[in-house]
């Protein structure tokens, strides 16, 4: 059992292509619990946080790129980042407690593939890709092609993300995401719900995106609330119609933490409060 | 297998210590460094009782390889007091009966400085949140939020 | 001398019903001589009065009662009681 | 805020004051030493294997591969220990050891079947892996309605129902049968105007002490040992321990840990017998720890309910008969506490008609343990309940029918005898008068109303009082320190002694040290551990007083002793202080010390009114606690800052019951949520301040007039919470949890 803190990307990739039991990590709050349940057991941990582009935010005209290690603290308390992103933010914000924020990454909550991931949603809402380093080079794939299922990944072997970019975000758009769960803080999202919408002048919708987490295998999007939204000025008709597509995209399980009925109905819930919650950010 | 070395900083002292590759920062202070003021309460991040500082952040020490300390700062509870004078927080919990049996009050005050460090004035909301990653099961948190709005006032008439 | 005791349910079996019992147990009575009355009449019924935790003599709960005194017109309960936590 | 029965002035210096804590520099700062923090030299970590079935037989265990690992120096199974059953020891007594360590069957998940000892915690977790254990896998029951069901599999061969008459002839899974009963109850039922009729249930909820069961034991060759952990009576570890080993109790000295938490979860055995043995088998010393889901597999919790009650009413809200049926799961062996929540379900009223069954009933989870006033939390969730819809069917004020119907001295209690002087009325009073009971609500918010009741406890208990040289003093007790008694003993023996709270340092002794003392739950320290150290107290000062009296060549009756010192009474001479005599002792007698040890009479019980303000959102279940006020009878607060305290915080777990706890067990009896993540107890931005009302109607037996406040404040959290939300939206919660599904599902229902 090594530990290993490669300083370039090249180097992380040799050191996951040498051993077959290699495993990364960035923040590890996801790792830790899983050895110690006895669900993983790696032989090598690869640690992400030694490459400068792994922890650097940076940004341009066109797009915001996070290194997908960056602890979710230092890039919700990044005054710029959170104003424009103010959901993105909500949802990164909501992955555990300050001891966890100052762990746990962007990267980290994509790749970990849970079902009711809080970052991923908003990622989605937001079109957010992420960059992929591996063998055979580096790709861009979006965000919400990375989880395959609950635990698995579209990953190859040796592959890893390196970073996630979020394009800027286009005049009168808001995003907003909110989530269920017993507690206020400390816990896992029995459904969440992201949402991106663009109006203009006249206050009428011209670009929507709902996602919804903890509802299907993976993160989905919901196409018939987007059409639903889109074209109208997210009056009462239009939310209840987002409501019922946002249920009907529903194929949840019962666990521990909710039933399938809870879920399909409170995803239409907090679907239609997360568009009224992004529209008023659209609105400024 | 020989064990790996890690050189760091733990309480204002440079420290080093000998651990295995996968043991978590927690288990190296406790067992290796002899610091027993951070808790393990569940191992797995959920409780806060391990809350220790790493470069002035607040993390779960459980959380941590011990050998990602490398070349970082750590501060636990017990390098909080200023010799002999206690910190404000520390005293606050005192005058503030902020502790019934004490198990999770090393990860509290650790939490709380890493709070008041960057919100030297924070609202009873933004105290609560701040401080629900540590659990405590005796309080009710009634009195641990009164130490440390208590506490940020002594600190602020300090600066 | 007059003491009252009374009898949970469970124990009524030995009592034919009867759940209030009056005995004269004579000057310095003790719970274990009210026991012995009591298994003189209801033969059996000693067994599980010996093994509740606790009595009630006039209200105040007392843990391991057997020599307790019982005064004149005292009102005896016999009690399990749980510790607590 | 305190409300003290005519408000007498106490005219107490030290009794009723604010102080630092003795123990609370070490705990501030990272020096105090928890269960898991002492290290030996050459000590083995070791480790237990655990179960994977709820119910199975052992067929065999193969210990060999473990035992020829390097750095593996002792494994033991339950072979290692004597057969209590052969022994013929009493049915208590085998269950103790076979909880610890399974023989011939495992009844729950996480029961122990083996436990080893290595050189490192790694090898001793590869150890307990290269343990092979084939099992028989037998059915298992859930549920009391699994567990009573005909045909069911039987936990224990042979178990007949105690209790019932005529005794059943075929065992079942039901351990025991109480009642309770008076009066005729269709002639109460049919005086009532309103008759409610309702059935709950409750989950396991664990106790969630954050720190872990911790044992570390060092066993010599000579066959004595020494056993350090952190538990609520070292004494009881040690008598249980002995038991489990078969030892006389000379043998083993306990010395007691910092405890982190117990709330009732520490007054039983875990680890502490299989340290002893592996220690013993290895001639090293040995540390076990549990793992936060080993905790939640393996100890505690509570019980898991069935209950069934049906109240009448009059429209002027006098209570006509109440109906009270209780199913508990008591985990794998008997004894849940179905019996103590008979008593307690219907004593906060003064009622002529009723009849309370209560059934203890054995299922494939873990052995409950006792859980601040265990058991009277979840008959309260039904009977407060039940109360609330009739108040509120007849239009009556939920404080107005509870005073029109509450306990009070010379009420006959349900349980039997009658009540002593009890101050349930004042804490309805305090509750009714407080400014929170005007607060305005806002949309989708309830205020809902409750009480509870407990018995509170006395027992055995033992201190000395040491005078040292100076008159400084120390004062040792065996009850282990669980939120501040080393506080209250103090200020006690201040008060009574005449001395500065400051030069009193008290501490808790090992087994070895100090008189016995039976465990810290119940309530009981400040009473009956506070009764021995203010009776050793008064030894010392009568001591004190003869010492004068030699000083001054005068009687003893012509000597008092007054604000710390010994006065002459006709002022001839001027008065000597406790250090004065300390410091001359040699002269007079020797050294000053005392000690008490007692079984402490007159225990008071407590009554705890509670109401909740709560928020419901209609449209997901999430609910928010708006306000939360409580007002609790504490006979007098000895330190009231650490009585608020326990207040707060029996509160929190209250609403943390009521809300989220639950065991969620799949139907393969596993546990599946063992997490702190998964099992959710309170954060602190889930609740908001907690407003307290300290309640002083003093406990005429006591010195003090202390009752014992650490547990009545859990019992009507559930039952408040559920008022307020019917009071929001309208719906009757009648299971627990009330987490957000099933709040949700609540309100499908009605609409």
């Amino acid at each position: 059992m090594n530990y290993t803190s490669p300083t370039t990307v090249e180097e992380a990739a040799a050191a996951l292509a040498s051993t077959p039991g290699a495993r990364v990590f960035a923040g590890a709050t996801d790792v830790v619990p899983q050895m110690r349940s006895g669900r993983i057991a790696p032989e090598v941990l690869v640690d992400l946080k030694g490459i400068e582009e792994l922890t650097s935010v940076s940004v341009d005209d066109e797009k915001w790129t996070i290194g997908a290690a960056v602890a979710t603290a230092r890039l919700t308390e990044d005054p710029t980042f959170s104003a424009e992103f103010p959901g993105l933010c909500e949802a990164a914000g909501l992955i555990g407690s300050d001891q966890i924020q100052n762990r746990s990454s962007l990267g980290g909550n994509l790749c970990n593939a849970s079902p009711a991931a809080d970052s991923v949603p908003a990622m989605v809402a937001n079109h957010a890709r992420a960059v992929v380093a591996g063998p055979g080079g580096r790709r861009v794939v979006d965000v919400a092609d990375i989880p395959t299922g609950p635990g698995s990944t579209s990953l190859g072997a040796g592959e890893f993300v390196v970073a996630i970019e979020v394009d800027r975000k286009p005049a009168s758009t808001g995003e907003a995401y909110l989530r269920i769960t017993p507690r206020t803080e400390m816990d896992i999202a029995i459904v969440g719900a992201g949402a991106r919408v663009t109006l203009d002048e006249n206050g009428v919708c011209t670009a929507a995106t709902v996602s919804l987490g903890a509802v299907a295998p993976t993160v989905v999007r919901v196409p018939d609330a987007e059409a639903a939204l889109v074209g109208s000025t997210l009056d009462d008709e239009a939310l209840a119609a987002c409501a019922a597509a946002a249920s009907a995209m529903c194929s949840p399980i019962d666990d521990m933490r909710g039933t399938v009925e809870y879920r399909t109905q409170v995803a239409g819930v907090l679907a239609r409060r997360a568009v009224v919650a992004a529209a008023e950010r659209a609105r400024g | 297998m020989s064990r790996r070395h890690v050189n760091c900083t733990i309480n204002g002292d440079s420290a080093d210590f000998l651990t295995e590759d996968f043991t978590t920062l927690l288990n190296a202070l406790r067992d290796e460094v002899g610091l027993m003021g951070a808790k393990e309460g569940c191992g797995t991040g959920d409780c806060g009782a391990c809350s220790v500082l790493m470069d002035g952040h607040v993390t779960c020490a459980c959380l941590i390889f011990a050998p990602e300390a490398e070349g970082r700062t750590i501060v636990t509870v017990e390098g909080l007091a200023d010799h002999t004078e206690l910190h404000p927080l520390q005293q606050a919990f005192l005058e503030n009966a902020a502790l019934q049996c004490g198990i999770c009050t090393p990860g509290f005050l650790v939490a709380a400085k890493a709070l008041l460090d960057r919100n030297p004035d924070p609202t009873e909301t933004e105290i609560r949140y701040a401080l629900a990653g540590n659990l405590c099961r005796c309080t009710g948190y009634d009195k641990i939020i009164r130490a440390v709005q208590d506490a940020a006032e002594q600190l602020r008439a300090n600066a | 001398m007059t003491v009252r005791v009374h009898l949970a349910s469970a124990l009524r079996g030995f009592s034919s019903g009867e759940a209030d019992v009056e005995l004269d147990p004579g000057d310095g009575a003790t719970v274990q001589r009210l026991i012995r009355m009591l298994d003189e009449r209801f033969p059996g019924i000693g067994e599980p009065l010996r093994q509740a935790s606790s009595v009630a003599i006039d209200g105040e709960i007392i843990a391991d009662a057997q020599y307790e005194s019982v005064p004149d017109g005292a009102e005896v309960h016999f009690l399990d009681m749980h510790q607590g936590g | 805020m305190t409300v003290t029965e005519d408000n007498p002035n106490t005219g107490y210096k030290w009794v009723g004051t604010h102080q630092i804590r003795p123990d609370g520099l070490d705990k501030v700062t990272g020096k105090a030493r928890f269960g898991a923090d002492l290290v030996l030299p050459g000590m083995l970590h070791g480790r237990v294997l655990r179960s994977p079935h709820a119910h199975a037989r052992i067929v065999s265990i193969d210990t060999s591969d473990a035992e020829a690992m390097e750095g593996v120096r002792a494994v033991i199974t339950g072979a290692d220990f004597p057969d209590l059953v052969e022994a013929g020891r009493s049915t208590a007594d085998i269950a103790v050891a076979a909880n610890a360590m399974a023989r011939d069957k495992v009844l729950y998940e996480g029961h122990p079947v083996a436990a080893v000892a290595a050189t490192t915690r790694e090898l001793a977790a590869a150890a307990v892996k290269a343990i092979k254990v084939t099992y028989e896998v037998l059915g298992h029951v859930l549920t009391v309605d699994e567990a009573m069901a005909d045909g069911a599999p039987l936990l224990h061969d042979g178990m007949i129902t105690n209790g019932v008459d005529p005794k059943p002839e075929t065992p079942s899974n039901v351990a025991a049968k109480t009642t309770f009963e008076r009066g005729d109850l269709d002639k109460g039922f049919a005086e009532a105007d309103m008759v409610v009729e309702r059935e709950f249930t409750t989950k396991p909820v664990h106790q969630g002490y954050i720190e872990p069961h911790a044992a570390v034991a060092d066993c010599g060759q000579d066959g004595r040992a020494t056993l350090w952990c952190s538990s609520q009576g070292h004494f009881a570890m040690r008598a249980y321990a002995c038991t489990v080993l078969g030892w006389d109790t000379g043998r083993l000295k306990v010395i007691p840990a910092e405890i982190g938490g117990g709330f009732g979860g520490k007054t039983v055995i875990y680890l502490e017998p299989l340290a002893v043995r592996l220690s013993q088998k290895a001639g090293r010393p040995v540390k076990l720890v549990m793992d936060r889901d080993e905790v939640f597999r393996a100890t505690g919790p509570t019980s898991g309910s069935r209950m069934k009650v049906k109240m009448g009413m009059t429209n002027e809200g006098r209570i006509t008969a109440a109906q009270v049926w209780l199913a508990f799961e008591a985990g794998a062996f008997p004894g849940s506490p179905v019996g103590a929540a008979s008593m307690c379900a219907l004593a906060c009223y003064d009622l002529e008609n009723f009849l309370i069954e209560g059934y203890d009933v054995v299922v494939n989870k873990p052995r409950v343990a006792a859980y601040r006033a265990p058991g009277a939390p979840i008959s309260a969730f039904a009977v407060e309940s039940v109360v609330d819809e009739l108040a509120k069917g007849i239009g009556m004020d939920p404080i107005d029918v509870r005073l029109a119907n509450a306990a009070k001295e010379g009420t006959q209690a349900p349980y039997g005898p009658k009540m002593p002087r009890v101050g349930l009325i004042e804490t309805l009073e305090a509750i009714k008068n407080h400014p929170n009971y005007q607060a305005e609500l806002g949309p989708n918010q309830g205020r809902g109303v409750a009480c509870g009741f407990w018995f509170n406890a006395g027992m055995n208990s033992s201190a000395t009082v040491h005078v040292n040289e100076d008159g400084t003093v120390t004062v040792v007790t065996g009850s282990p320190d669980i939120g501040g008694s080393r506080q209250s003993m103090a200020l006690m023996a201040a008060e009574t002694l005449g001395i500065a709270y400051d030069r009193i340092r008290p501490v808790v002794a090992d087994t070895e040290t100090v008189g016995f003392n039976d465990v810290t739950g119940g309530s009981r320290v400040t009473l009956a551990t506070g009764a021995a150290v203010v009776e050793s107290c008064e030894k010392v000062i009568e001591s004190l007083r003869e010492r004068a009296a030699k000083t001054w060549d005068c009687e003893v009756d012509e000597v008092e002793w007054v604000d710390g010192q010994a006065q002459r009474s006709d002022g001839s001479q001027p008065p000597l202080s406790l250090g004065d005599l300390a410091s001359k002792a040699g002269r007079t007698g020797g050294p000053i010390s005392a000690n008490a040890s007692l079984n402490a009479r007159g225990v008071g019980a407590g009554y705890s009114t509670q109401m909740a303000d709560i928020e419901v959102d209609p449209e997901t279940g999430v609910s928010r606690i708006v306000r939360y006020t409580t007002a609790q009878d504490a006979g007098r607060a000895i330190s009231p800052q650490y009585v608020e305290g326990q207040f707060q915080g029996g509160v929190a777990q209250g609403i943390g019951w009521a809300l989220n706890e639950e065991y969620v067990h799949g139907t393969d009896g596993r546990m599946q949520n063992q997490s702190f993540l998964d099992y959710r107890i309170p954060v602190a931005s889930d609740l908001p301040m907690i407003d307290t009302v300290i309640v002083e109607v003093p406990n005429p037996a006591h010195p003090y007039g202390v009752r014992g406040v650490g547990e009545v404040g859990i019992v009507p959290p559930m039952a408040a919470v559920a008022n307020a939300i019917n009071g929001a939206i309208g719906v009757r919660m009648e299971a627990l949890p009330m987490s957000p599904p099933s709040i949700l599902a609540a309100v499908n229902d009605q609409s």
